[in-house]
C-alpha cells in the first residue's frame, strides 16, 4: 500500500527499477524468440505473423519500457541526493508519471492476450500500420499504450528540469553539477521537446484509424511520408535521450573508480548541449532512401557526421580521465570500461550509416540492426549495467556480489559482441532486417548461428544479475555512506539508503566535486547551509495511481468504440484532477526528534 | 561439459566465417562484390569510410589498452592521483582531428548523393522502367515497350537503366545488392533512380521495408542479359499470348487465373503478376527456384496452397478456386512449358 | 516602521512566487509550454503539408468565413487582457476585482467556443467534416486541439474562481491563478498564428 | 529600514499607474497588427507572396508584443521560461521548414 501510494523519489525509483526490469525480461524473451526463429534458415519455429509482432513488441518494449524506465530509475534515485535536494519539484506528478507510464506499459503488452498485437515494426509505418493494411486492434495498442506512456514520460522531463534548475543546494552552481546531473538535464530537455511530437503523430494515426481522418492516407490525399518525418523528428532525438543519460553514468563511474577528477568537464558540457542541439537536426538520416532528394540528403549527411566530434570529445575525456588514475575494477567500472570501446564501434557504424549514397545499401539491412544494438546495447545497456552496479548501495543499502557481478559483465559482454558483431556482415552481404526467415546459401547461415548463441549469453548474464539481486537481497543492510570509498558527489555524504528527507540540513556547495573537495580537506561530511530543523514533506497520495487507471481504462473505450468507457475512463481522470486542485496538500513536517530516530534506524 | 561443446561448435563456425568474409559473399547478393557501376560507387565510399572508422578505432582502442594495463590501481593503493582538470591542446586536438576526418569522407559523399541523383527518365539512350511493388511480389513496366512482366526484370547489359519506383499498396524498397542501392516504393509518389548492368547474370533482388508477413519472401531477380538477347525477349513479350492447347484447360485457365493475372497483351494492368513466359524464370514466386526443384512442381505446390509459400498472400488456394487437381496439374504443365525464347 | 508589512498573513507583493512550491509550479508550467509550443508547431507544420490536398471536398478559400473568426480572434484578444487585468489586480491584493477580471476572462472564452462549434457546425453542413480530406482532418485536427485548450482553460478558471471564493487569496492559490493567466495568454499566442496561418492565409490561397 | 519601506511602496504603486497603460497599449498593438493582417487579406490586392510575408510578420510581431508584455517575459527572472519557448520555437522552425521544403520541391 505504501508503495502505491509513494510520492517519495527514491521509491518511485525503485518503483520505476522494478518496472523496467519486468520489461526488459519480456522484451529480452522476445528477443531470444527472434534469435531462435532465426537461428537457421527456413526455420519454423514462429509464423511470420508471429515473428512481425515479437520485432515490434521487442523495440517498442526495449525502448519504451525498459530502457527508458530504468533512465528514470537512476534519475529518481539519484539526481536530487546529487543536487542535495529534498526531493523533485512535484512528487506528486513523479509518482503520476510513473503510473501513467506503467499502465500504458501494461495496455501495450495486454495485446499478447488479446490477441491482436501490433505488427508494423516499431516505427509503425504508414500504410502498413493504417487503418487500411492493420484493420485489427494490433496497432491501436500500440498507439494507446505508447500515448499513455508518452504522457508519464513527459511529466518526467519536465519534473526533473524544473527540479535541477529550481532545487540545487546553495552553492551549487550549475558548472558545479556532477555529470550525470548535466545529462540528466539535457535529456529531460529533450524529452520535453520531443516528445509533443510523438504525442502528435500518435493522435493523428489514431484519429485516422479511429475516426477515419486523412492524416496519413494517400488515397484522399494524405501523406504516408509525414508519418516517417514526424517519427523521426521525435525518434532521433530520442536515441539521444537514450545515449545521454548512460554518458552520465559513465562520467562518474569513470572519474569514481580511477580517483580522478573528469578530465574537460566545461568540454563534456559543452559537447553535451551539442549533441541535443544537432540531434532535433538530422532526423532524416532515416530516410536517406525515402526519396528526398539530393539536397536533402547531402544535408541531413553532414549534420549527422557533425554529432560525431562532440562525441569523440567525449570518448576521449573519459580516456584521459583515466589516463594517470588508479583504476579499480569493479562490476561497475568494467561495464563503464567496456562501454568506451564497444560506443566507439557503434558510434562509427553510425557515421558510416551518415554517408547517404553508402546508406542506400546499408538501410534496413542487419547492418543497421548491428549499429543500433552496439550503441543501444553496448552504450545505454552497459551503461545502466554500470550505473545499477554503482548506485545499488545507495538506493538499497547493500553491495552487489562482485564475483556475480563478474561473471554478468563477461557473459553479457562476450555474448553481446558474438551477437552482433557478426550482424555487420549480415547486413553488407545482403540480408535485409525484420525478415522473419531466410533461404538457405545466400551466405547467411553461419553467422545468423553465431548470432543466436551470443543472445543466449546475454541472457545468462542477465540471470546471472537476477541472482545477484535475490542473493544480495538476503544480506545485511550495511553499506556504507560512501561504500565505494572515492565518491565525489553529495549522494555520497548520506547514509545508504538515505533517510526519506535525504539531508538533515542541506549541504553547503563549495566546488566541483563538492563531496571530494571537502574530503581532501579532511573534512568527514558537508558543512551545512542551514539549521536543524522540522523537515516538511509531501503528503503520500493514491491519486496518481486512479488517475493513470482511469486513462488504462479510457483507452481501452477508444479502441474497442466504447463511447461509455471512455467517458468513465476520462471521468475518472479528469475527476482526479479536481480533487487534486480542490483539496491543497499541506504535508507534513518530520521533527527534529523524529530525524534523530531516522538515522538510527 | 556443455559450454565445451559450444565452443567446439564454434570453433569451425569462426574458421568458416573468416573464409566467407574474404570471399565477400555471393556475387549476387552482396554489397561488398558490386557487379555495377552504382554499387561500386557505394561500395568505394563504404571503402572510404571503413578505412577511417578502422582509424577512429584503432586509435581509442590502443588507447584504451595502454590505460588499462598502465594504470591499474595496485592492492591497497591509496595513494591519490593528480587530479587534471583538462587540457586545451589536447582537446583541441581531439576536436579538429576528427573535423578533418569528417571532410576527408563528407566531401565525396555529398558529390556521390548528387550524381546518383541524376535522372535518366528523358534519356532516349536509357531503358525506362516502371517498378511497382505489391504485397508481396514485383511489378516492371516497360512502358516504352509497352510489356509488364513481374518477379523478373529483363534487362540489357551496358545501358542505363532509369527506374520509376512506386507501391500500389504499402511501402516497399526495391533493392538489388550487388547492383546498387535501393529506394523506397512509396504509395501516390515515385521514385527516381538509376542502376547500370555490365555484366550479364541474375541478381538477386530483394524487398527492404517491412510490408506484411511475407516481407521477408518479396525476392525478385534481375536478369542481365545482352542487347539482342534483350531485343528478341521483347519481342517474344510482345507476341501474342500462348493458350493452353486444350480448350477445356484453356476456358478454366480464362476463368479461373486470368480473373487477376495476365498473359501477353491480355488484361493488362491486372491485380497480379503478370505470367507471360513464367516458364523460364529462374523461380516461382520469387522464391522457389527452378533449378532445385522442377518448376512444374514448384508452381504446383505455389497454385495448391500459396499461402503456404508465402503468408499473408492474396492469391486464394486451388481448393478456393475450386480447381481439381487435374486441373491443377493441367494448368502447372501449361504454365512450366511457357518459356520464351532469347 | 516596516514591520507590518511583514506580519503573518500579510501577501507578499508577488504572492505566487512566495514560496518554493510556488516557484517550481511557475517554471514547472513554463517548461511544460514549451512542450506545447512543440504540440502545436507539429500540428502546424502537419496542416502546412496537407492544407492543399482537398481531395474531393470544399478548399479552404470557399469555405472560411472571415468575419467569424474575425470576431473571436477580438474575443478572444480581449480576454486576454481581462486575464492580465486579474493578475494585476492580484498584485494589488484586489481580491474582488480580481474574481471580476476572471469572470469576464471566462465568459469571453465562453464566447469564442460557441463562435467555434457554430463555425465548424457551418462548415460540417456544407460537407467538410474530419474524413472528408487530408485538409480537412488537419484542419479540424488543429483548430479542435486550440479550442479543446480554451475549454480546458475555462473550467480550469471556473475552478480557480471557485476556490478563491471558498479559500481566499493565499501564497497557495495565487500561483494557480498566475499560471492560468499564463496558460491563457499562451491560448491566445497559439490563435494568433491560426488565425494568420490557416484563415487569413487560408483565404489568400 | 525605512529606505527599503519606500522602495516598495513606490515599487507598488508604479505598478498601479503604470501597469494598466502599459498593458492596453500592448492590447491595441495587438489589434492594430491583427487589423492590418485582416485588412491585407480582405482588400485582396496585394499579390500572394507578399501577403504572406505580411501576415507571418504580423503575427510574429503580435506574439513578440504579448509573450513580452502579457506573459510577462520582458521582467526579471524569466531566463528559463525564454529559453524553453525559444528551444521550442527553433525546434518548430525547423519542422515548420521541412514541412514546407518538401511540400513545395
Ligand atoms: C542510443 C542510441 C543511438 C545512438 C547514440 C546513435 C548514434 C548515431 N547514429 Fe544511430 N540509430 C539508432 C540508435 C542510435 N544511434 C537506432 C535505434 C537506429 C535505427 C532505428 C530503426 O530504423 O529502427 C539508428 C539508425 C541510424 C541511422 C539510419 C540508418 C538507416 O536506417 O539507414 C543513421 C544514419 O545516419 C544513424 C547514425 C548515427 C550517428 C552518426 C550516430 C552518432 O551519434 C554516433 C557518434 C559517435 C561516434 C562517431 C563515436 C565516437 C567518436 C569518436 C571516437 C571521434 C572520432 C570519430 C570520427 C571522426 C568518425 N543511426
Ligand atoms: C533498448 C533497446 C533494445 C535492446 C536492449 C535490445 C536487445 C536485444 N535485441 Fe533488439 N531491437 C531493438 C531494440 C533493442 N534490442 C529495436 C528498436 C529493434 C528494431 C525493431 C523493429 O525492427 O521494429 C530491435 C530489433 C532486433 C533484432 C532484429 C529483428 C529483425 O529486424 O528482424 C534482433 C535480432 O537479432 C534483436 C536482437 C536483440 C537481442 C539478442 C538483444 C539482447 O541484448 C537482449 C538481452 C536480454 C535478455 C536475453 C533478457 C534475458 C532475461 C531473461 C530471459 C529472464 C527473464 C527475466 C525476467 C522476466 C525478469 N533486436
Ligand atoms: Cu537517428
Amino acid at each position: 500500500m505504501d508503495w502505491l501510494t509513494t510520492v517519495d523519489h527514491k521509491k518511485i525509483g525503485i518503483l520505476y527499477l522494478i518496472a523496467g526490469a519486468l520489461f526488459f525480461g519480456v522484451g529480452g524473451l522476445e528477443a531470444i524468440l527472434i534469435r531462435i526463429q532465426l537461428i537457421k534458415p527456413m526455420n519454423d519455429f514462429v509464423g511470420a505473423d508471429t515473428f512481425n509482432e515479437l520485432i515490434t513488441m521487442h523495440g517498442t518494449t526495449m525502448i519504451f519500457l525498459a530502457a527508458m524506465p530504468m533512465l528514470f530509475a537512476l534519475m529518481n534515485a539519484v539526481i536530487p541526493l546529487q543536487i542535495g535536494a529534498r526531493d523533485v519539484a512535484f512528487p506528486f506528478l513523479n509518482a503520476l508519471g510513473f503510473w501513467t507510464f506503467f499502465f500504458g506499459g501494461l495496455l501495450l503488452n495486454i495485446s499478447w492476450f488479446a490477441g491482436n498485437v501490433p505488427d508494423a515494426g516499431w516505427t509503425s509505418y504508414v500504410p502498413l500500420a493504417g487503418p487500411t493494411y492493420a484493420s485489427g486492434h494490433g496497432v491501436d495498442y500500440y498507439v494507446l499504450g505508447l500515448q499513455i506512456a508518452g504522457i508519464g514520460t513527459l511529466l518526467g522531463g519536465v519534473n526533473f528540469m524544473a527540479t535541477i534548475i529550481n532545487m540545487r543546494a546553495p552553492g551549487m552552481s550549475f558548472m558545479r553539477m556532477p555529470m550525470f546531473t548535466w545529462t540528466i538535464f539535457i535529456t529531460s530537455v529533450m524529452i520535453v521537446f520531443a516528445f509533443p511530437v510523438l504525442t502528435v503523430g500518435l493522435v493523428a494515426l489514431m484519429f485516422d484509424r479511429l475516426f477515419q481522418a486523412n492524416f496519413f492516407e494517400t488515397a484522399s490525399g494524405g501523406s504516408a511520408i509525414l508519418w516517417e518525418h514526424v517519427f523521426w523528428v521525435f525518434g532521433h532525438p530520442e536515441v539521444y535521450i537514450l545515449i545521454l543519460p548512460a554518458f552520465g553514468v559513465i562520467s562518474e563511474v569513470v572519474s569514481t573508480f580511477s580517483r580522478k577528477r573528469l578530465f574537460g568537464y566545461s568540454s563534456m558540457v559543452f559537447a553535451t548541449v551539442l549533441i541535443a542541439f544537432l540531434g532535433f537536426m538530422v532526423w532524416a538520416h532515416h530516410m536517406f532512401t525515402t526519396g528526398l532528394g539530393p539536397v536533402a540528403n547531402a544535408l541531413f549527411s553532414i549534420a549527422t557526421m557533425l554529432i560525431a566530434v562532440p562525441t569523440g570529445v567525449k570518448i576521449f575525456n573519459w580516456l584521459f580521465t583515466l589516463w594517470g588514475g588508479s583504476i579499480r575494477f569493479t562490476t561497475s567500472s568494467l561495464f563503464a570500461i567496456g562501454f568506451i570501446p564497444t560506443f566507439v564501434m557503434g558510434g562509427v557504424t553510425g557515421v558510416m550509416l551518415a554517408v547517404a549514397p553508402a546508406d542506400y545499401q546499408y538501410h534496413d539491412s542487419y547492418f543497421v540492426v548491428a549499429h543500433f544494438h552496439y550503441v543501444i546495447v553496448g552504450g545505454l545497456v552497459f551503461g545502466l549495467f554500470a550505473g545499477l552496479h554503482y548506485w545499488w548501495p545507495k538506493m538499497f543499502g547493500r553491495m552487489l556480489n562482485e564475483k556475480i557481478g563478474q561473471v554478468t559483465f563477461w557473459t553479457f559482454f562476450v555474448g553481446f559482441h558474438l551477437t552482433f558483431f557478426v550482424q555487420h556482415f549480415l547486413g553488407l552481404l545482403g540480408m535485409p532486417r525484420r525478415v522473419w526467415t531466410y533461404l538457405p546459401d545466400q551466405g547467411f547461415d553461419n553467422m545468423n548461428f553465431i548470432s543466436t548463441i551470443g543472445a543466449f549469453l546475454m541472457g545468462i548474464g542477465t540471470i546471472a544479475m537476477i541472482i545477484n539481486v535475490i542473493v544480495t537481497s538476503a544480506k545485511p543492510r550495511n553499506a556504507l555512506a560512501d561504500p565505494w570509498e572515492d565518491g565525489r558527489s553529495l549522494e555520497w555524504t548520506i547514509p545508504s539508503p538515505p533517510p526519506e528527507y535525504n539531508f538533515k540540513q542541506l549541504p553547503l556547495v563549495r566546488g566541483y566535486d563538492a563531496w571530494w573537495k571537502e574530503k581532501m580537506e579532511g573534512k568527514t561530511e558537508m558543512t551545512p547551509a542551514e539549521p536543524v530543523g522540522p523537515i516538511h514533506m509531501p503528503s503520500p497520495s493514491i491519486l496518481p495511481l486512479v488517475m493513470s487507471i482511469g486513462l488504462f481504462i479510457a483507452g481501452f473505450g477508444f479502441m474497442y468504440d466504447k463511447l461509455i468507457v471512455t467517458f468513465v475512463g476520462m471521468a475518472i481522470t479528469l475527476g482526479c484532477m479536481l480533487l487534486r486542485s480542490v483539496f491543497d496538500d499541506h504535508g507534513f513536517h518530520i521533527e527534529v526528534e523524529e530525524q534523530e530516530k531516522g538515522v538510527q534506524a | 561439459m556443455k559450454r565445451w561443446r559450444f565452443a567446439k561448435r564454434l570453433l569451425p563456425l569462426v574458421a568458416g566465417m573468416m573464409l566467407l568474409l574474404s570471399g565477400c559473399g555471393r556475387a549476387d547478393l552482396s554489397t561488398l562484390n558490386p557487379q555495377g557501376p552504382v554499387a561500386q560507387e557505394q561500395y568505394n565510399l563504404m571503402k572510404l569510410s571503413i578505412g577511417i572508422m578502422a582509424l577512429v578505432v584503432i586509435v581509442v582502442f590502443a588507447i584504451c589498452f595502454y590505460v588499462l594495463i598502465r594504470f591499474r590501481r595496485r592492492k591497497g593503493d591509496k595513494t591519490i592521483p593528480k587530479q587534471v582538470e583538462g587540457n586545451h591542446k589536447l582537446e583541441i586536438i581531439w576536436t579538429v582531428i576528427p573535423i578533418i576526418l569528417l571532410l576527408i569522407l563528407g566531401v565525396p559523399t555529398i558529390n556521390t548523393v548528387f550524381g546518383l541523383a541524376k535522372d535518366y527518365s528523358d534519356d532516349k539512350n536509357a531503358i525506362q522502367v516502371k517498378v511497382i511493388g505489391h504485397q508481396y511480389w514485383w511489378e516492371f513496366e516497360y512502358p516504352e515497350y509497352g510489356i509488364t512482366t513481374a518477379q523478373e526484370l529483363v534487362v540489357p547489359t551496358g545501358k542505363k537503366i532509369a527506374f520509376d519506383v512506386s507501391s500500389a499498396d504499402v511501402t516497399h524498397a526495391f533493392w538489388i545488392p550487388a547492383i546498387g542501392g535501393k529506394t523506397d516504393a512509396n504509395v501516390g509518389v515515385s521514385n527516381k533512380m538509376y542502376l547500370e548492368f555490365p555484366n550479364e547474370g541474375v541478381f538477386r533482388g530483394k524487398c527492404a521495408e517491412l510490408c506484411g508477413p511475407s516481407h521477408a519472401l518479396m525476392d525478385f531477380k534481375a536478369k542481365a542479359v545482352d542487347q539482342a538477347s534483350f531485343d528478341r525477349w521483347v519481342a517474344a513479350m510482345k507476341a501474342p499470348a500462348q493458350m493452353p492447347e486444350d480448350a477445356e484447360l484453356a476456358k478454366t485457365f480464362e476463368n479461373m487465373c486470368l480473373s487477376c493475372h495476365a498473359v501477353g497483351e491480355t488484361n493488362s494492368g491486372a491485380s497480379a503478376p503478370n505470367l507471360t513466359g513464367v516458364g523460364s524464370r529462374q523461380t516461382i514466386g520469387g522464391i522457389l527456384y527452378n533449378d532445385e526443384t522442377p518448376v512444374e512442381d514448384n508452381l504446383k505446390e505455389w497454385i495448391k496452397d500459396p499461402l503456404a509459400v508465402k503468408p499473408g498472400a492474396t492469391m486464394p488456394t486451388a481448393e478456393d478456386l475450386g480447381l481439381t487437381d487435374e486441373q491443377l496439374d493441367g494448368i502447372a504443365k501449361y504454365l512450366a512449358n511457357y518459356k520464351l525464347d532469347y | 516602521m516596516s514591520a507590518h508589512h511583514h506580519v503573518e498573513g500579510q501577501l507578499p507583493h508577488e504572492p505566487e512566487r512566495a514560496t518554493m512550491e510556488g516557484r517550481n509550479k511557475i517554471l514547472g508550467f513554463w517548461i511544460f509550454l514549451g512542450a506545447e509550443t512543440v504540440l502545436f508547431g507539429t500540428l502546424f507544420s502537419a496542416y502546412l503539408a496537407l492544407r492543399h490536398n482537398i481531395g474531393d471536398g470544399p478548399a479552404a478559400s470557399e469555405i472560411f468565413e472571415l468575419s467569424t473568426t474575425f470576431i473571436a480572434t477580438m474575443i478572444l484578444l480581449f480576454s486576454s487582457l481581462m486575464s492580465v487585468f486579474a493578475v494585476q489586480a492580484m498584485h494589488q491584493h484586489k481580491v474582488k476585482a480580481m474574481i471580476g477580471w476572471l469572470i469576464a476572462t471566462v465568459v469571453l472564452g465562453l464566447c469564442f467556443l460557441g463562435l467555434e462549434i457554430f463555425e465548424f457546425n457551418a462548415y460540417v453542413g456544407e460537407g467538410h467534416r474530419m474524413p472528408t480530406s487530408a485538409f480537412s482532418s488537419s484542419f479540424y485536427t488543429l483548430v479542435g486541439f486550440h479550442g479543446a485548450h480554451v475549454a480546458f482553460g475555462v473550467l480550469w478558471i471556473t475552478l480557480l474562481i471557485l476556490q478563491i471564493l471558498k479559500k481566499g487569496l493565499t501564497v497557495v492559490t495565487a500561483p494557480k491563478i498566475y499560471v492560468s493567466a499564463i496558460y491563457w495568454h499562451f491560448i491566445d499566442v497559439v490563435w494568433v498564428f491560426i488565425f494568420t496561418v490557416v484563415y487569413l492565409m487560408g483565404k489568400v490561397g | 529600514m525605512s529606505s527599503n519601506h519606500s522602495v516598495t511602496e513606490g515599487e507598488a504603486r508604479r505598478h498601479k499607474v503604470e501597469g494598466p497603460r502599459k498593458h492596453i497599449v500592448a492590447f491595441i498593438l495587438s489589434l492594430a497588427l491583427t487589423l492590418i493582417a485582416f485588412a491585407t487579406v480582405a482588400s485582396g490586392e496585394i499579390n500572394t507572396q507578399f501577403t504572406y510575408i505580411i501576415l507571418v510578420g504580423m503575427a510574429l510581431v503580435q506574439v513578440f508584443v504579448q509573450m513580452a508584455f502579457w506573459m510577462h517575459m520582458k521582467d526579471r527572472g524569466h531566463l528559463f521560461p525564454i529559453i524553453a519557448i525559444i528551444s521550442g520555437v527553433v525546434v518548430v522552425f525547423t519542422m515548420v521548414i521541412m514541412a514546407l521544403y518538401w511540400v513545395w520541391w
